[in-house]
């Protein structure tokens, strides 16, 4: 099946520093993929590539048959691209309200289905909805910023890390959220969390040192313990 | 009593103008990280243009329409050519925007002559109100209520309309905005033309409360935009309102009581303020 | 991206052999021409190259704060201003003699390094390059201002006239002193720039937080990089004093610190040499344009080219002419190497 | 007992409703080495940099050696002795390597003011720099720009530096991150001679807990900014609480896969 979203060989700098040497991953229709390394391996840096946020130097980086590279992120976003940053990228100066309008670039009907249908998804939006971006909890920025990325009819939704800093109760709602966000979208997820990368993906990708260095099912990965904590971090 | 109430009026017209300045200079800061020192250009550019275009025509309300559009069109131009190719590059910005404070200063003694060109109020707007023994210029009185207007009309915009909500997001985060597909640097024009243009209206007003146009005009106003802007904090709109305010009163106080102060009070009043608070009174984190 | 390579040389020292003794044949041809240019030059351009002598080493001034150190200051010309105007002022209350410009070497320096004091007390209060850029933009402004409102000893915007000592009265002379100033003051600026403080300051430069966490207290760091910039760039006025025997407000203003920000752009900022060669390219650039004064009158107004040629170098050559030299001068030798290999 | 190197007595730090740190108290004995476990995001650099001083904390004390230093500047815990490399890279990028960790090792001599002194003349400091740049194996890149280094060489120039400052206790984080996983045992083989060479304190910060057993004297698991667990390696890896934190829950498990 011809993939919806495809990077290869993506090399990236940051500042004088190459950061990514090498990136090849393909998200193909209907699919969750999980970008699984250790810190500094690349992850955070391979979706701000694909967002146009950090210019990748070269490779293949393509939106079904769009090219993606040398694009400004605007341009990148408006093509059906839907990022949910680390550290949620929540306007802390603006409501939740705006927040959510600020993301939606046409007023259609559509779009307001939409909304509605996040604000019910995520109750906790909806309750503060009038509120000051700057009061929310870690977890409902994290779920703000996920609502925001479901605003716009996207092809993939790029989610860096979302279970960082949540408290086991709040990871599991994130959880839930995303199986129901994965009905209608691609992810690419990029995770630590080892439970939640396996409920929510399809396929994983290891870097590792800012190259593709394995991929595989996630069936394969839960099974093989020797992998697990050679890039995963997991206490053995 | 009646002194206070002249000093007020003097402080707070001063105020006005300054505010005029500072404000987008503030917001320019605050939203794409870049102090322009081309600011105190377009102050100095809304000053000859109006002052050419009253000597032409005799409508006050025609030259400070023309001053604001020269005053946008230039900073369209600037930031479009000059600003834009060094974004990010925080000293490149300050070398360039120096750069185009010489050119287009030394562009207006060739245009109009290295001497100062004399200005008048309009006749509507000049005179005085006599209440006792209290004397009150109506021009002031008249910036007073600019400034008002200018003020609320910003918050306005910063509050309400969408523009000012992609602005509030991008002080924050220029780039989390451009992900979620708009356009930030269509903005960055638009507040960097805006400020210009509300620069270029601050000399066509300053200009005739002062009776003349000259080319050094800009650079001293400029200075004391500096100071407000180092004062109110930068980056923050309502810090650079209360630093115009605070600067035009004390320095309408100074010049009162003890001239020969006049020229360093708003310095003394900057060094005192960051030895206290070394980011400002409304101090925001700024960019890198 | 690729880090310049200025920097890349600068920080590498002349510890590179080669790279000295071609340094040093260059040096000994220029002074050799220098030395002899008198023999065969008329009197302008004697006094043109003195000018450049002197405001190279203000420009070297400014690349210790700006090159080195990563400071941008808008204030610099108060010192370089002081510097002239205080030795104009003693030789015109005093008798211009030697002592008396020895007198106005130690108030200068005194003034400069009382100045620089508090110019850094202010300006490094946390904040960064950009209201660090601000602030001494507005201290140096009220300084002008100063010097115009205090009428009585500056005169004001009319300029202060004055007389200078006998034995520098002398054009052809006085060249051979500014060239002497010139050298000392190259020595004495290198050699601080290799100092251990030196390295410190490009420490700062390139990563202050990082020289925090190393111990280093980066504020008197800054602090004494000022003092040095300001010693040097008041040093280089007084010595202007003896070249122009006239002092105005114009060598307050920020246009004055943009002469000496854009000879290091020119050259090549954090090499020291490249303010040399910025202000001998400004300095003939200018004279020439004053020259075409009675082709158009535009020509005036020379302002107008010096900045275009400020905002260009900015934008498509921040290395300057040295680093553009060195970057060539790189790529050359690794070719070679290449070859070898 | 004697009073510990570095102790944290309810230690708390928040950023707006978010509590980075909360209400932490460690304590670190001299020439222990303590490694710093948990996942992203569970509040282990912004400790450290409380502990270093780049953070104020909202609440709490960070003591050394018995002393409050809560309210002293980096700088000022610098020359008490604390030594910290960074997570992300911080060199001199424009710099050669040599020069990077001379000017650590000046820092350390104290010279840096003597103005007309020629750098290089420090015979001295310049042998110790060759000497580190042996012991981090980085001798060969001596003359190479800083930026010009991979990932993992600048890990190892980060460490040099630190080295150069001789301090009593070294806070390193993760001084493995962003290096191929395959020069990651050479890292930690340095950091182990480092322990048993040079008698120092260290505290690490690792995300990879396995990694770090055979090194590491005492554990502590950090989760959502509180101390989980504390102990020996063996003790800590035990826990079936640590298992859970790092794998995300075991409710999660079962409602999701």
């Amino acid at each position: 099946m011809k993939p919806v979203l495809k990077l290869e060989n993506i090399s990236s700098f940051i500042g004088p520093f190459h950061i990514l040497q090498g990136v090849s991953l393909e998200v193909r229709p209907g699919e969750a993929v999980v970008v699984l390394g250790r810190n500094g391996a690349g992850k955070t840096t391979t979706l701000r590539s694909i967002m146009g946020l950090v210019k990748p130097a070269a490779g293949v980086l393509e939106l079904e048959d769009q090219s993606l590279f040398g694009l400004p992120s605007h341009k990148i976003a408006r093509l059906g691209l839907g990022y949910v940053p680390e550290d949620y990228g929540i306007f802390n100066l603006l409501s939740v309200e705006e927040n959510l309008r600020l993301a939606a670039w046409r007023q259609d009907n559509a779009t307001k289905e939409r909304q509605e249908y996040i604000l019910q998804l995520f109750p906790d939006l909806k309750a503060a909805y009038r509120r000051l971006a700057s009061t929310l909890s870690g977890g409902q920025r994290q779920m703000l910023s996920i609502g925001r990325a479901l605003l716009n009819e996207n092809k993939v939704i790029l989610i860096d890390e979302p279970s960082k800093g949540l408290a086991p109760i709040v990871v599991e709602k994130v959880c839930k959220a995303l199986l129901e966000v994965k009905k209608n979208t691609n992810i690419i997820l990029v995770e630590q969390n080892f439970n939640l990368a396996c409920a929510v993906g399809d396929r994983f990708y290891i870097l590792n040192d800012g190259r593709t260095v394995l991929d595989g099912g996630i069936a394969s990965l839960a099974k093989d313990r020797e992998l697990q904590k050679r890039y995963l971090g997991v206490v053995a | 009593m009646d002194v206070f109430v002249m000093l007020l009026v003097n402080g707070l017209a001063e105020g006005a103008l300054i505010f005029l300045m500072a404000a987008g200079l503030s917001v320019i800061l605050g939203l794409m990280g870049i102090v322009n020192f081309s600011h105190g250009t377009m102050f100095l550019w809304g000053g000859y243009v109006s002052v050419w275009m009253y000597t032409k025509t005799g409508s006050f309300s025609l030259s400070l329409l023309l001053a604001m559009v020269v005053g946008f069109l230039m900073g369209l131009i600037f930031e479009r050519f000059f600003i834009r190719p060094v974004y990010g590059k925080v000293t490149a910005q300050i070398l360039i925007t120096l750069g185009l404070m010489i050119v287009f200063t030394e562009l207006v003694r060739v245009l109009w002559g290295p001497t100062p060109l004399a200005a008048v109020r309009p006749p509507h707007l000049a005179g005085t109100w006599v209440m006792g023994s209290i004397i009150i210029s109506k021009y002031r009185v008249f910036l007073i209520v600019i400034g008002i207007v200018v003020a609320l009309g910003i918050h306005a915009l910063i509050t309400r309309t969408r523009i000012g909500m992609i602005i509030r997001a991008g002080v924050q985060s220029p780039e989390m905005v451009q992900a979620l597909g708009i356009d930030i640097r269509r903005y960055f024009s638009l507040v960097f033309a805006g400020g210009a243009a509300l620069a270029a209206v601050g000399g066509a007003l300053y200009v005739p409360l002062v009776g003349s146009v000259w080319s050094g005009m800009g650079i001293s106003n400029q200075v004391l935009a500096f100071i407000v802007v180092v004062i109110g904090g930068m980056g923050s709109f309502i810090g650079s309102a209360v630093g115009s305010i605070f600067l035009g009163l004390t320095g309408a106080l100074v010049a009162w009581y003890f001239p020969p102060a006049a020229g360093v009070v708003s310095v003394l009043l900057m060094a005192l303020v960051l030895a206290f608070r070394p980011t400002g009174l409304f101090g925001l984190a700024v960019k890198s | 991206m690729k880090t310049p390579a200025v920097i890349k040389l600068v920080t590498a020292g002349a510890k590179d052999r080669k790279q000295f003794v071609a340094g040093s044949a260059v040096a000994l041809i220029a002074a050799a021409f220098l030395l002899m240019l008198p023999g065969f030059a008329g009197h302008a351009t004697i006094s043109l190259f003195s000018r450049i002598f002197i405001l190279a080493v203000f420009g070297m001034s400014y690349d210790i704060l700006r090159g080195f150190t990563g400071v941008i200051n808008l204030g610099h010309a108060v010192f370089f201003g002081s510097g002239t105007y205080l030795a104009g002022i003693l030789f015109l209350r005093l008798d211009p003699t030697p002592g008396t410009l020895l007198l106005a070497v130690i108030v200068t320096v005194v003034y400069c390094s009382a100045a620089a004091f508090i110019m850094g007390k202010i300006a490094f209060r946390g904040g960064g390059v950009i209201a660090c850029a601000m602030i001494t933009l507005a201290l140096g402004e009220i300084v002008r201002h100063l010097a115009e409102t205090w009428r009585d000893v500056t005169m004001g915007a009319d300029g202060l006239t004055f007389p200078i000592p006998y034995m520098f009265r002398d054009r052809l002379l006085f060249y051979y002193y500014a060239l002497l100033f010139l050298i000392l003051m190259v020595i004495v600026l290198r050699r601080f720039v290799l100092s251990p403080t030196g390295r410190v300051l490009l420490a700062i430069r390139e990563n202050e937080q990082r020289a925090i966490f190393l111990g280093y207290n980066t504020t008197t760091y800054k602090m004494i990089s000022l003092q040095v910039g300001g010693i040097s760039a008041g040093l280089s006025g007084v010595m202007f004093a003896l070249l122009t025997r006239f002092a105005n407000t114009e060598l307050l203003t920020i246009q004055q610190t943009l002469n000496a920000l854009l000879v290091t752009i020119v050259g090549g900022t954090g090499t020291l040499y490249g303010a040399i060669v910025g202000t001998a390219f400004v300095q003939l650039i200018q004279h020439y344009l004053l020259t075409l004064r009675d082709v158009h009158p535009v020509f005036t107004r020379w302002l107008l080219f010096f900045g275009s040629i400020y905002i260009l170098v900015v934008l498509y050559m921040p290395a300057g002419i040295v680093g553009a030299y060195r970057q060539l001068a790189d790529l050359l030798s690794s070719r070679n190497k290449k070859k070898i290999a | 007992m004697s009073t510990p190197l570095i102790q944290t007595r309810q230690l708390t730090i928040s950023f707006g409703a978010h509590k980075a740190v909360n209400n932490v108290s460690i304590e670190i004995e001299k020439d222990i080495f303590t490694t710093i476990i948990g996942p992203n995001g569970a509040g282990k650099t912004t400790l450290f940099n409380l502990i270093s001083g780049l953070l104020r904390p909202t609440g709490g004390q960070v003591l050394f050696k018995g002393t409050d230093i809560t309210h002293l500047s980096p700088l000022q815990r610098v020359a008490l002795g604390m030594g910290r490399s960074f997570q992300l890279t911080n060199v001199f990028p424009a710099l050669t390597v040599q020069e990077n960790v001379r000017l650590a090792l000046q820092a350390q001599a104290r010279i840096g003011y003597r103005i007309f002194a020629d750098h290089r003349k420090f015979r001295q400091l310049n042998e110790k720099t060759g000497l580190l740049l042996e012991q981090v194996l980085l001798q060969e890149k001596k003359n190479f720009l800083a930026a010009s280094l991979t990932h993992g060489e600048q890990r190892k120039l980060e460490l040099a530096m630190v080295l150069a400052l001789d301090p009593e206790v070294l806070l390193l984080d993760e001084p493995t991150a962003g290096m191929a996983l395959e020069e990651v045992p050479a890292m930690f083989e340095l950091l182990d001679r480092t322990k048993k060479v040079t008698d120092k304190t260290i505290v690490l910060i690792e995300h990879k807990m396995d990694l770090v057993t055979g090194l590491s004297d005492q554990v502590i698991v950090l989760v959502n900014g509180s101390v989980l667990a504390q102990g020996s390696p063996p003790e800590v890896a035990a826990n079936p609480a640590v298992l859970a934190a790092y794998l995300g829950g075991g409710v999660l498990s079962e409602a999701c896969a």
